[in-house]
């Protein structure tokens, strides 16, 4: 598989404290990669250093094949970066379609585009019926779609969601989980943080886990939920 | 919305009265809020003790005058808003306002509407100056108390020739008064043969002058002109004294004409010199009379700002009476040829010097003796002789 | 359940639009170690927050001491003898240990028992002597955790509730911290404990109840459930 | 006169008037610093603390130190009373509002005293207005010395009352930590009112010290005061209490150093330069310390 | 868009009516007019961008300095000057939020203070630049078509056209990518840069389109007061009210901030006429009151009601 996105080295400190280090990854086009790890073990922060949202101390990105280390987040999304927030940011003083088209407006410089663009991609995600609510109204479920919906408005030819389906009740992560799959469908490479462990499971083709900002395991779901280090940092040392 | 929009203008206009009957009512634009209230205050005192007095004397043509005041909330476009109000009202002719700023768009406007303007209280020259056949002033501007200033050094030196007045220190504040007055101070200067030695401005809200009289201590000034916002003369005057900085001549404009500067200076303030359009002890006929009177009204010690209110009414009322009030180009001739004298000074509009429709009024200097303030020149109107030199502070 | 010193009935909770806890009761008997665990985002924290008066709930009630608590500020319940160890410890940075210890006994009953309760958590803590005049905000994570709960203890309080008292802590500070916790139990004070690490919660508690994705799936003495799959399912998926 | 010597007296003179700057610059620091709210009345505030000593002298003819015995207590009221029914129903809207409503409590103040006393520029004339004395050749202003000792003994006792009294630490941990303060039992909103009214007791108290020094006009002058207060806490560090005291001798220093050897007209301009400066490069302040997050 | 254009059209009609009916209130109506302008030209950057600006009587002191200074020394026609006080105002927003625009909230309120402080005091004192403290009189303008710009009327059309594009322009934006990318940074700003927009630049355009429209107005003021001094002209009061403005009327709405001006300068006018010394007074309590009970500001708390009676079902877990 062709390699869409490289991470290499990726080190991140804060102060004196090291929240990444030393952490690579890969990604090719039509893939999704799943990163895990116990609270704090510095999963938003790497995700933040790839999107171009957190400094880096010193690592290298390439994106299709180009140097983007160092470039500004919007520049990133300008390139093909499509990002969602792992509390969600919806613009909430405007409505459901407006937060799409300010995302839509990348693309395109004319409103009549912007605002195809916008539907469509409200369609794809269930929130065609929503399009004139404010975003302050939405519930969780619906604030997630619309969250995804930004980030492809953009046309990503990556996207990154971060913990999209924390707190979904069980249909709304199965439709969830069935979405992201379909995303993949359309060749997007895909970079997911993410709790539910059942998504992870079922959706990634590689799973890199993280535990106090080093990568301690990287495989297929099933071999490293059964990695004995994996185990330990999730459930603790006696 | 729409009914808002509505009720709000509604609102608006509704307050423009009808006009009464049988009077003569003229506009009178004045500063009653904001920063200039307390002037207007004052003018407000003394277009009173006017209105009292010419309604006392048979009013204008048996009818009675009345004035119809409106606020400007010491800013121009309130002013001028007011100043339509009085156009479209018919008023004859309309007294305004306080600071340049103010009268000067109000000059502007009025002159364009050809409604006859008496000037209340600016005395930038740039009113006057090419000035307008509609705007009148009978009060000074800064030449003439720039020149008062100048004439009275001169007259110092003149009579004590022992005391050598050679070199001037200026420190005015940043306004428009003070800066032109500083301008035409340095243009005598340089004509009369003194020397400037210090040359200063501050910003208005400073209270802190002890870096700029310390550079005038070096500097060794036998005269400081100084022009200063009421309150800055009193700062002014404590700090002079604080970092011992002695000058033979020390005239402090505004500032030291107001009562409260004696208050609150106390025997620093002595020996200070000041120009006034009027002081009580001047030795005009009724002067005296004008001062209880004017006391008596503002329950307080007048000044000359309210004698400068009493003024423009006595010079609107002696226009009306020779005029139609009905036609304001006859109002505007009668004013141009104005000719009266009253407690406060003679009133007569010449053109001269560039200047129009401006009375070339006397500007007294007042200097503080023993906590009051004395008329010590021009001679021929003085109360007494001017204290002179002013000692050191070191032996008062 | 008249022994009960905290009582949970049936609370939905959740911020704005966003629903995060369905339904969940528990309780905390007088003298009981409770543990609640679960993956991240599983509504543990939240449980916490409206427990001491940060949220309100959405449905259901909360009784403390036999009380309903309604409306209650934080400052309230502290009052009414309940101690709050958060997440993030909430310290006050600038100020020194003492000055922490000082505060915690901030309330008229609390600062009657000063002395009393300094000496008891000099007991609990020997360490803490040691850097009392430090600023608080200088210690490593782990003592920065020990002044989050001998803070708690100057309350002199009922009952303490601690928010994931390991977090971010090396595995060597977990031992202490876990140690100093369960000291503090054997003194009597019933505390309910949020932890993700589930060993430690299991070997430490009486009691435990199992959150996932905010709702409770599992509770039950803690020696029953040592090993227990859902246990697992809930923070790994398998 | 030398030059080093006038050089000394104006470092002399801009740190005295360094004291008076800190004096009216720490009220709305302490406020900023537990609130974060930026009290755009600060300045009326003081003005109103000299319009009371005004009016004491007039009434009682008291010395304005005197008046202070009244005027603290009555400004503390003041401040609690503002926060409670004002400031408290703004606090958790956004920034704009708390700066809205201080905007209008400045302009109500103002124009209340503008009604009451007047435009007339005030001030309390006290014998000691004008003397000085002199220490080794610099002459100094006893009022201005008088004020200065005020702003040290104001500095210290709230210094002693944040550090060594009960609700000094209340006051501290609400500041550093609010939700932590209600954690411990701390009705921060309590804490909230205390310290508003702290902040306009000492403007207040700012005001009176000042007034033998200054002069008070109901407009005008509140405005120049809250520019100076923020100037003089950006300058030290917004919310560091300590740090107003060398934020105002740093304007002070360099406002008279301006006037005397560059242009006088453009003094103003250093101390704005100065806070532009700060703001841009170390918003923390030159003395403020980098809060430690937890 | 168009709801809005047509409501603009209409205005605009009973505006140009204005004058005939009203023929003695036309200084309050520009003063109503001037401050729809330059509050709807703040709020383009402090409320549909979020960057609460204190300083932009600069802008209207730079206009009416411009349109002074221009006529009065070089014979300059007002719409000359008119365009290089945009052209200036432009490259001055441009610096100006290129220094201050590092900082957040208060932080930039209080520097766009002190930058226009600064400003106030060269224009103070730099006399060969400003005239310095005695202002500047405009004692002739040209006559376009022979018509008298000296008239109330005139200037009524002027201000009247100023206020009507400076809403058009809103109006358009407010459709356009670049309103869109103005609330997306407003709103937030690392969610915004997730879309793709540069943040920095954003404000910046913003600043500079801000500044370039106040300007104009200020360039129309100063023709109505025809003496301007820089003490009035660039003013912290100044500033401050028309801040207050967009803010009572409603930030980042359409026609919040002109709703502002009716109702400020309207409730000033009756305030100065009926209450005189206690008129600014009143205007304090005023702001208390609408920060208190109406936050949003008036179109914002109307347009907020509105859109909450459309989905009254709040959303349903």
């Amino acid at each position: 598989m062709p390699n869409v996105l490289r991470a290499d080295g990726i080190t991140v400190k804060f102060g004196g404290l090291t929240a990444v280090n030393d952490v690579s990854l890969s990604l090719g086009s039509g893939e999704i990669l799943g990163l895990i790890g116990p609270n704090g073990a510095g999963k938003t922060t790497l995700f933040n250093a790839v999107t171009g949202f957190a400094p880096m101390h010193s690592g290298r990105i390439t994106f299709l094949d180009q140097d983007i280390t160092g470039l500004p987040a919007f520049k990133r999304t300008r390139l093909g970066f499509g990002r969602t927030f792992q509390t969600e940011r919806p613009f909430e003083e405007l409505t459901v379609l407006e937060n799409v088209l300010v995302a839509a407006f990348l693309t395109v410089g004319r409103r009549s585009e912007a605002e195809r663009i916008a539907r469509s991609v409200l369609e794809q995600v269930g929130l065609a019926d929503r399009a004139h609510q404010p975003a302050l109204d939405l519930n969780l479920a619906r604030r997630r779609r619309l969250e995804l919906a930004k980030a492809l408005a953009v046309k990503p030819k990556v996207i990154f969601l971060d913990e999209i389906m924390a707190g979904l009740n069980p249909p709304a992560l199965r439709e969830m989980i069935a979405f992201v799959r379909s995303l993949t469908a359309q060749g997007l490479a895909v970079l997911m943080v993410e709790h539910i462990m059942e998504a992870i499971i079922e959706l990634s083709d590689h799973v890199i886990v993280l535990a106090s900002g080093e990568k301690i395991a990287e495989g297929t779901p099933h071999q490293v939920t059964s990695d004995e280090r994996v185990i330990e940092a999730y459930l603790g040392t006696d | 919305m729409r009914i808002a929009i509505a009720a709000a203008l509604a609102a608006t206009l509704s307050v423009v009265g009808a006009p009464a009957q049988a009077q003569v009512e003229i506009g009178v634009i004045n500063s009653l809020s904001g920063n200039f209230a307390a002037f207007g205050e004052r003018y407000r005192t003394g277009l009173q003790v006017a209105l009292d007095e010419i309604n006392a004397n048979g009013g204008i043509k048996g009818q009675q005058l009345t004035l119809s005041i409106q606020d400007d909330r010491s800013e121009a476009k309130s002013a001028l808003a007011a100043a339509e109000s009085f156009a479209s009202k018919g008023v004859p002719l309309v007294i305004g306002s306080y600071a340049s700023s103010i009268t000067g768009p109000l000059a502007q406007f009025l002159t364009r509407q050809k409604v006859p303007l008496i000037v209340l209280g600016s005395a930038d020259d740039s009113i006057t100056k090419p000035g307008s056949p509609w705007v009148f002033r009978a009060k000074h501007n800064s030449t003439i108390v720039a020149k008062a200033y100048f004439d009275y050094f001169d007259h110092l030196k003149n009579t004590k020739k022992d005391v050598p007045l050679e070199t001037v220190a200026m420190l005015y504040g940043n306004g428009a008064w003070p800066t032109s007055l500083a301008k035409e101070g340095k243009r005598l200067a340089s004509e009369r043969g003194y020397k400037v030695v210090g040359d200063q401005a501050y910003d208005q809200g400073v209270t802190d002058f002890r870096p700029i009289l310390n550079r005038f201590r070096g500097a060794n000034a036998d005269v400081l002109y100084i022009v200063s916002y009421a309150e800055d003369g009193v700062a002014i005057t404590r700090q002079m004294r604080e970092v011992g900085l002695n000058a033979k001549v020390i005239a402090i404009d505004t500032s030291a004409a107001l009562p409260s500067f004696v208050q609150q200076v106390g025997e620093s303030a002595d020996y200070v010199a000041t120009a006034v359009s009027w002081s009580q002890d001047v030795k005009y006929p009724g002067a005296q009379e004008l001062y209880e009177r004017l006391k008596a009204k503002a329950g307080g010690e007048p000044s000359f700002y309210e004698a400068e209110g009493y003024l423009a009414l006595m010079v609107a009322a002696d226009a009306l009476r020779r005029a139609d009030p009905k036609s304001r180009e006859s109002v505007r001739e009668a004013l141009a040829a104005t000719n009266i004298t009253t407690p406060v000074t003679t009133v007569s509009f010449k053109s001269a010097d560039g200047f129009q429709g401006q009375n070339p009024i006397r500007s007294l200097i007042l200097q503080i003796q023993d906590g009051k303030h004395v008329t010590v020149f021009p001679e021929d109107l003085a109360a007494k002789p001017p204290q002179h030199p002013t000692p050191e502070w070191s032996s008062r | 359940m008249s022994d009960a010193i905290l009582q949970v009935d049936n609370v939905d909770l959740g911020y704005g639009a966003l629903k995060v806890v369905y339904g969940a009761s528990l309780h905390v008997k007088r003298g009981e170690l409770v543990g609640l665990v679960g993956g991240n985002g599983s509504g543990k924290s939240t449980i916490l927050r409206a427990i001491s008066g940060m949220i309100a709930p959405w449905s259901g009630r909360i009784l403390f001491d036999g009380e309903e608590i309604k409306g209650a500020r934080p400052h309230q319940m502290a009052r009414k003898g309940l101690a709050h160890v958060p997440m993030g410890r909430q310290l006050f940075p600038n100020m020194t240990v003492r000055e922490n210890l000082m505060l915690g006994a901030y309330l008229p009953e609390a600062k009657a028992a000063r002395d009393e309760n300094m000496a008891r958590v000099e007991a609990l803590f020997p360490d803490l002597i040691r850097y009392a005049d430090a600023m608080a905000g200088q210690l490593s994570g782990g003592q920065q955790q020990m002044v989050a709960i001998a803070r708690a203890l100057m309350l002199g309080p009922k009952m303490l509730i601690m928010d994931e008292p390991s977090l971010g802590l090396s595995p060597l500070f977990v031992k202490q911290v876990m140690a100093a916790i369960r000291r503090v139990a054997e003194t009597g004070l019933p505390i309910l404990l949020v932890e993700q690490n589930v060993k430690q919660v299991l070997a430490a508690s009486h009691r435990v109840y199992v959150l996932e994705n905010g709702r409770q799936v599992l509770d039950g003495p803690s020696h029953e459930l040592q090993g227990h799959p859902m246990i697992r399912k809930a923070y790994l998926g398998l | 006169m030398a030059g080093i010597d006038i050089f000394l007296q104006n470092v002399a003179n801009g740190v005295l008037m360094g004291g008076v700057y800190a004096l009216i610059g720490i009220g709305l620091t302490l406020v900023f610093g537990v609130m974060r709210t930026i009290n755009f009345a600060h300045g009326d505030f003081v003005v109103l603390g000299m319009y009371s000593a005004v009016l004491f002298n007039a009434l009682l003819g008291w010395d304005p130190y005197l008046s202070l015995l009244l005027a603290m207590p009555i400004g503390f009221l003041t401040g609690v009373i503002v926060e409670r029914f004002i400031l408290s129903r703004v606090i958790d809207a956004p920034p704009e509002s708390a700066l809205l409503a201080t905007l209008g409590i400045s302009l109500i103040i103002g124009n209340a005293i503008l009604l009451t006393f007047g435009g007339e520029p005030r001030s309390v004339q006290v014998s000691y207005a004008s003397s000085t004395f002199s220490i080794a050749g610099v002459n100094v202003s006893m009022v201005l010395l008088l004020a200065g000792i005020a702003t040290v003994i104001m500095i210290a006792a709230l210094y002693a009352l944040l550090n060594r009294t009960e609700i000094g630490r209340a006051i501290r941990g609400t500041a550093e930590n609010r939700l932590g303060a209600e954690l411990v039992g701390i009705d921060t909103r309590r804490i909230h009112s205390i310290v508003f009214g702290l902040g306009v007791m000492l403007a207040v108290m700012a005001g009176v010290t000042l007034i033998p020094l200054l002069f008070a006009t109901p407009t005008n002058t509140g405005a120049v005061f809250t520019l100076k207060a923020f100037v003089v806490t950006v300058l030290g560090g917004l919310g560091n209490v300590g740090a107003a005291i060398a934020g105002g001798i740093l304007l002070g220093v360099v406002e008279v150093l301006g006037a005397s050897y560059f242009m006088s007209e453009y003094r103003e301009a250093y101390g704005l330069i100065a806070f532009l400066l700060i703001l841009l490069f170390r918003p923390e302040g030159l003395f403020g310390r980098t809060v430690k997050r937890v | 868009m168009t709801k809005h254009l047509i409501g603009l059209g209409l205005l605009l009609a009973a505006g140009i009516a204005y004058p005939a009916i009203f023929p003695n209130n036309l200084t309050i109506a520009i003063s109503v007019l001037l401050f729809a302008g330059w509050a709807t030209s703040w709020d383009l950057l402090g409320g549909w961008n979020g960057q609460v600006s204190l300083g932009h009587a600069s802008f209207v002191g730079l206009g009416a300095y411009f349109v002074a200074i221009g006529q009065s020394q070089f014979g300059l026609a007002p719409w000359w000057t008119m365009a290089m006080a945009a052209a200036f105002a432009a490259i001055l927003g441009y610096f100006w939020g290129w220094l201050t625009f590092s900082l957040r909230g208060p932080y930039f309120s209080l520097s766009t203070i002190a930058v226009a402080e600064i400003l106030r005091l060269v224009a103070i004192n730099e006399d060969w630049l400003t005239g310095g403290a005695t202002g500047v009189f405009i004692a002739t303008l040209p006559e376009p078509f022979g018509i008298d710009l000296f008239s109330r009327t005139a200037q009524f059309y002027m201000a009247l056209a100023f206020a009507a594009v400076v809403i058009a322009t809103v109006i358009v934006i407010s459709r356009a990518r670049f309103g869109f990318q103005l609330r997306a940074v407003r709103e937030d700003e690392d969610s915004a840069m997730a879309a793709g927009i540069d943040p920095t630049a954003t404000k910046l355009k913003a600043f500079m389109l801000s500044a370039a429209l106040t300007s104009i107005g200020g360039g129309i003021y100063g023709i109505v007061l025809a003496f301007i001094e820089p003490h009035v002209m660039f003013a912290l009061l100044l500033s401050v009210q028309i801040a207050l403005t967009a803010i009572i009327g409603g930030r980042g709405t359409i026609w919040g901030p002109a709703a502002g001006a009716l109702v400020l300068v309207g409730a000033g006018e009756m305030f100065r006429t009926t209450f005189a010394e206690a008129n600014m007074l009143i205007y304090g309590i005023l702001i208390l009151v609408v920060v208190l009970f109406v936050p949003r500001g008036i179109v914002g708390e109307l347009a907020r009601r509105h859109i909450r009676r459309l989905y009254a079902k709040r959303a349903q877990s």
